[in-house]
């Protein structure tokens, strides 16, 4: 997904060699029609979507759940597990009732800038005989291919952000909430950064994108939309649903660290999909998202271990893959822009920052993230969207940005600033926490008045599993 | 002495243990039990399946106290324990013939 | 795999780019030789395939074993686990000994329709010089990748069986019983359902194929062969062997949702290689079968999950997973031929179906189907596999049917008939529900007479851990 | 990865049909330059290294970090994964830092067959417009996707020798000690067989290339490079170290070996991933060595259950799982060479020979290798290396090995003498465990005179979770 | 009042549990244990390393009754975790000499 | 009749069930219990929340035996579960009124 101008030196070059294995047309072909559309479709790129969106899923079932679960105590475990395999299951419900129209039209709407419309409802007007655009000129998507892969996406953000008020949600008023948030928030921020009219179209329609991808702002694969999006959110919900009971005098240690290690090491396999199938292409620059997501995860783990090693003298295993986590979220809008060098020093700094919040400030302002979806996704989601500004940077070996207000889109260097980039990044990060913290705490106060998000005191202290599931998660 | 066995609510862990080591007791034992009661346990359902249990998890805390202390050893625990609802436990007294410390052989109430 | 006649307009569309692209033919060839085959290869194809061997892999191991290994009682865990891990191991080795022979030749066999030869028996006549069918006329793979491919269907059909009978079955009778199983049973079911002569031969040998095909029965993934196959199996093996000691009268808990809900989730993730692997190429249809796949999912675990809070209050993880699995498996059959939006219908029927089975009808019955093999993957095979014949239809949205008797085949909408097409599916369920249901049974009941399927109540009551395996699953 | 020369018919006849649809070139190019090296990059062969690097980091975290953790007690479960997951994280940043540059160039080293020189430090003239050669004529990879490739395996090889002593090693010591280790023993050996100047280049600058690559030894996916090297690491620390406090006499029953079974089964999917990867393409031979893969693995698989049958009545998931692994390092290094049948063979071989090793030679020599990475990795990689001289051989239907000297490399069977070849082989392990053992044993004698490399008594009884890490790995 | 103590096999623990209540034992208290005894544990092997444990695992059930019940208890106790095998367990009984109900704080048997 | 109960660290368990064989004493029972003393656990760190229980894993160990062995077992148990470190654990001597074997209905001391 992404921006006004993007991509690569590589990425040109293998475009031009595709062209010349092509011989069934001679050069790119501006604003193809569908049947030409249906010609320009690899293979390759296909599989390795539908590949990134099994990863992404995987992320969220059962990555992020185990995750999140591990953490808990074992009288909420299935709670969680609960929570996260039925936001999964209404999201992609409703991402292809009328989320995918929301996010990715923008015909027949009142501020295309800001949503889209109504006309792929319901999936109408797409089949496998249509077609979506990637960032190279001529190269297309079955649209079926891209509507899934984004579903993925609208997956997982809303179940981020349960990890903030774990252990205390009404289930019902959950499944609400997220429903509600996801057309309200979701569908427009994702419209607003990652519509556009595609690269053979926009030298044509050069207004046809979303508000923050026409500002210019640099997202590769949804620090904003995603972590930033779902971090606030969490910390509005935290702060309206209350404290847990007992928090923060009783002991609440997290019931499996095991769980929690192998849900990191599978939301650190499947991001793969995320960032480098973020491309949308399997080519160098997916290679470049690819290596930058690995390495800048190495830096974030070995950074918050040494800060353990540092503050109290034995480096956890669960700093080790919160820091992993930070890592991922970091370089997730910068992935296909920065380079392995500047996304290690990504991964070095953003550690010691969440650890910041997460051991320090969080405790000081006294409110109870559970399991620190702001700390570590917000924060996190922050310093990688305003980092990004500067590691795109080709004079730091950055892929720099692509110019598709020509045709056929061409790479320029020459007019990187990173100032100013850095500046648009801020202002992304800024018109994100607003739109989304004011959004999301009208929601949760709807609903609070109304359905009610808490359940009652003896039901929280009995565990959600029992109470609200009627199970229990070991009988050993 | 006496050894003081407590069933209780396993939230009520912390306030009890506060609230012995306020009467100065040193040490005590813990273990994770089920309860049978008055209390039942929530119905729990797999796949139309549904098991009317009423077994509830406990915590049992044993302690081992010289005869005078006994007394107030069970006040503190039964005030520290008490939520007003059904389920909250009982307290048993027994008698202990003999004590010892393992680590130095000390007997009797010196090795508590 | 697949059916008479099949597929798209988007595959009919990005066939003819192909060949736009591939200067060193003019046109499709009928019949290619082998030396053309190797030119007819795309990377992008093999990629897809290896990788969704790899995911039919994981369905089993370790995502079936957990799915089920949740759901005994922690005495009988590892006996489970090791089941699936034997199972899919000599499945393995007899696939390539004489499996894939029975399955896919048709050539020195008295029963062309029923079951193949012995000409490919060890994998003779099989390298990686040879190459396999797929759906588009001229496109093919490397034989072995088709060989791995179907070889993970060969090892998990026979690991699903096991759920039926868990925590009661003799170790060594099971694995005798696979063996014989799949050749007795699988093998000749997978040829009937699935073997052809390939879309550049079946013009000119229009015979050339099995007996389910023949009749033009849709089964794009494996609903038959697979699902109501091993259902079936299942159902009778479980009335062959009894009820556990202390059923019903014994509470016999999941040991572990957690482990149950890691299963399910990775057979989610791992399905999309079962149904859009199954296109056997990387292309729009593929990206159909994984969206709706997706959807059909969705939908049925949201279904199940209100079903359960409509009948007695509270949603659980294990409803919201076990209609996910449900759904999964009805939309097996349909996942490449219908829309999304009919799979969602098709999520949402099937769910309420099984439940039916699982929650009331087997109780009244009094059959002890430990893990609910009947109930949800063969009632909601048959579910999927009629359904299929209705979401199907090009009048829907469907995908249609190719016509493969002409040369290219062509795409043939006229045609469809959903009468009669459900009328054929309904004509293969009750074929592959009796050969499946009297054959398993015969099997089953000699070797119950002979071997012995049931260890002693006292090895039964210690659990198979330690009596049948010597270990303990936990040591906390 | 690989050897003098290499690869199949189906390889040739692959590559002339890519030639022949490429009308962009004639005929192959000798020594390409990055231009043209731009244009002969497939799609399909991105795609597939991607999600094989991928799936390599998923063997490590969280499937070998599981398949070990599960065998220790529960009170050093969290060190075991936190040990995997740190050594992982520290040997990717020590990977692009100096580690690809030292393995992966031959300019500017005095010893260019023994190690490479700092020409590509921190990555410098690596980029995404930068490309790595693959076994076959004009075909190419962007580099970062190789790197990142190859960084996977340099993440795993350490990784896998921390079995032979867990439970009781100083957490800094080990760091300190991956990061030498792979300085000073992996990264030579990994130039020494696998580093090469490509096939268009060869021709005419045959002597460009490792040590072992020259001896003409076969190691298609790293049976010297990762598991003869690793094993053998493994034996020497653990004897330089000492046995566990307790052992042999206090038992040490595996704590959870469902978290072993998860562990195995993501370590054979991921495996796919590490031998099918190798082949750096995505072919016929990709499928060769999938097929063989999978096959051996399920022989071993049954032949370590038979073998526990035998010899005392009860065959264990625990041994069923250990044949599995020893099967998949038995394979490694003939995995693209040999053929499905002789695979089998070779599974059925490997395991009998280290049950031997790790049921009965251990206790009677008895050193403490706690997870036997001796007995199933350095034992079972020697099995295959040597076997690998047989199995590749084409009168045995194995793929033989193609002739890089010449321009375009050829097919050259009538060469082939499995006695050379196995001398060859054996000359290359005596030659790694020589090297290995040597080596390491040296860094660790220094470590542990320094910085000292077990943790006191008390703390090893307490366990490493609490006394090194500070948490506990279970709080039900 | 006395407590007995019953150590069990762990698929009886139903069957106790309905004689006790047909006896009109309103509660009592359940926890996981192991035995050592007459009884040998299955050998577990791990990789050709056995482990000849005689650790079994057993249910402990605590009952606290008044004196008169205690005979009947113990008897009903006995008949109801008999299956004839070695390893059937063992009935201690002990005396209690006080007995509270956390929640109203009753004493002696009524605290039952 | 005497109830031995006694509270060791875990790795002793295997030394005093050897010690104890060697006295004679055929069975007994082993649960799993945390201990709170003078013996102060591991602080526990997550995510920077310090938890400094004093909560450390020990093994009860339960032996009914006749008065005579009781202070044989007493001492055999005390030696051989004696590290000379904090937190070793006790010893408590209880009176056991009546003992019965599930088995065959034995009583008294031929049912140990
Ligand atoms: N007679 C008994 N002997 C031993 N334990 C008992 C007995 N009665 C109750 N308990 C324990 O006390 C717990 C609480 O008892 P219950 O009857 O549920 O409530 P309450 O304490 O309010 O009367 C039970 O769960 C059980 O563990
Ligand atoms: N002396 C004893 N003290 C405490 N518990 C005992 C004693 N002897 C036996 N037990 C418990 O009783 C259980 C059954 O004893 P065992 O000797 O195996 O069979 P049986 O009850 O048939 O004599 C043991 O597993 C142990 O838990
Ligand atoms: N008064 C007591 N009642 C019951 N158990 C006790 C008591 N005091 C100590 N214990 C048990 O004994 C264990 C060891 O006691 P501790 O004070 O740590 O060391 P030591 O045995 O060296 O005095 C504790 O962990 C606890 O389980």
């Amino acid at each position: 997904m992404t921006v006004s101008k993007k991509l690569c030196g590589a990425a040109g070059a293998m475009a031009a060699s595709l062209f010349a294995a092509a011989p069934a047309w001679a050069g790119p072909i501006k604003a193809p029609t569908v049947e030409q559309m249906a010609g320009m479709v690899d293979k390759g790129d296909v599989a390795w979507m539908l590949i990134s969106a099994a990863l992404v899923l995987m992320m969220s079932i059962p990555g992020l759940a185990l995750f999140y679960g591990g953490l808990v105590r074992s009288k909420n475990m299935l709670s969680v597990l609960m929570q996260v395999f039925m936001i999964v299951s209404v999201a992609g419900l409703v991402w292809v009732s009328w989320g995918y129209s929301l996010a990715f039209t923008s015909t027949n709407t009142p501020f295309p800038a800001i949503v889209g419309g109504l006309d792929k409802i319901f999936l109408a007007n797409v089949s496998s005989s249509t077609f979506a655009a990637t960032f190279s000129n001529n190269i297309y998507l079955p649209e079926l291919v891209f509507v899934v892969f984004q579903m993925t996406f609208a997956m997982i953000t809303p179940a981020l952000i349960v990890g903030a008020f774990a252990e205390r949600v009404k289930f019902s008023a959950l499944i609400v909430f997220v429903v509600v948030w996801l057309t309200l928030i979701y569908f427009p921020m994702a419209h607003m950064v990652w519509y556009w009219a595609g690269p053979d179209f926009l030298a044509d329609a050069p207004t046809d994108a979303g508000l923050l991808w026409g500002w210019g702002a640099l997202d590769f694969a949804g620090g904003t939309v995603v972590h930033i999006n779902a971090g606030i959110a969490g910390l509005v919900g935290c702060l309206i649903i209350g404290k847990r009971v007992g928090y923060p005098k009783e002991p609440m240690p997290p019931h499996s660290l095991v769980m929690t290690m192998i849900g990191a090491s599978l939301l650190w396999v499947g991001w793969f999909g995320f960032n480098a199938g973020s491309n949308l292409e399997s080519n160098a620059v997916t290679g470049v998202a690819f290596i930058n997501t690995m390495v800048a995860t190495c830096a974030a783990a070995v950074s918050w271990a040494l800060v353990e090693q540092f503050h109290h003298g034995k480096p956890s295993l669960l700093g080790a893959v919160t820091g992993a986590v930070a890592g991922l979220v970091a370089i997730t809008p910068a992935a296909g822009l920065g380079a392995p060098m500047t996304s290690i020093v990504l991964g070095f700094v953003v550690s010691p920052i969440c650890y910041l919040f997460v051991a320090s400030i969080k405790g000081k302002l006294g409110y109870d993230d559970s399991l620190d979806v702001f700390g570590v996704h917000c924060i996190g989601g922050i310093v990688g969207a305003i980092a990004t500004g500067i590691v795109a940077s080709p004079a730091l070996g950055g892929q720099g940005v692509f110019d598709y207000t020509v045709f056929p889109a061409g790479f320029d260097a020459a007019s990187y600033s990173i100032s100013t980039q850095v500046v648009t990044q801020i202002k992304a990060v800024l018109f994100t926490l607003v739109f989304s913290g004011v959004g999301s705490a009208i929601i949760f106060f709807v609903i609070d008045k109304t359905i009610g998000l808490r359940p009652s005191v003896d039901a929280e202290q009995e565990g959600l599993d029992l109470s609200s599931h009627g199970e229990r998660a070991y009988n050993y | 002495m006496k050894l003081v066995m407590a069933i209780i609510k396993p939230f009520k862990l912390d306030d009890v243990r506060e609230a012995l080591s306020a009467l100065g007791i040193a040490g005590m034992t813990v273990s994770e039990v089920k309860g049978f009661g008055r209390q039942k346990g929530q119905t729990e359902i797999y796949r139309g399946a549904e098991y009317s249990t009423n077994m509830v998890p406990k915590i049992k805390i044993e302690v081992v106290c010289d005869d005078d202390l006994a007394p107030r050893v069970v006040e503190a625990t039964q005030q520290a324990a008490n939520s007003g609802a059904i389920g909250d436990g009982k307290i048993f007294v027994l008698d202990v013939g003999q004590a010892v410390r393992i680590r130095t052989g000390e007997t009797g109430e010196t090795a508590l």
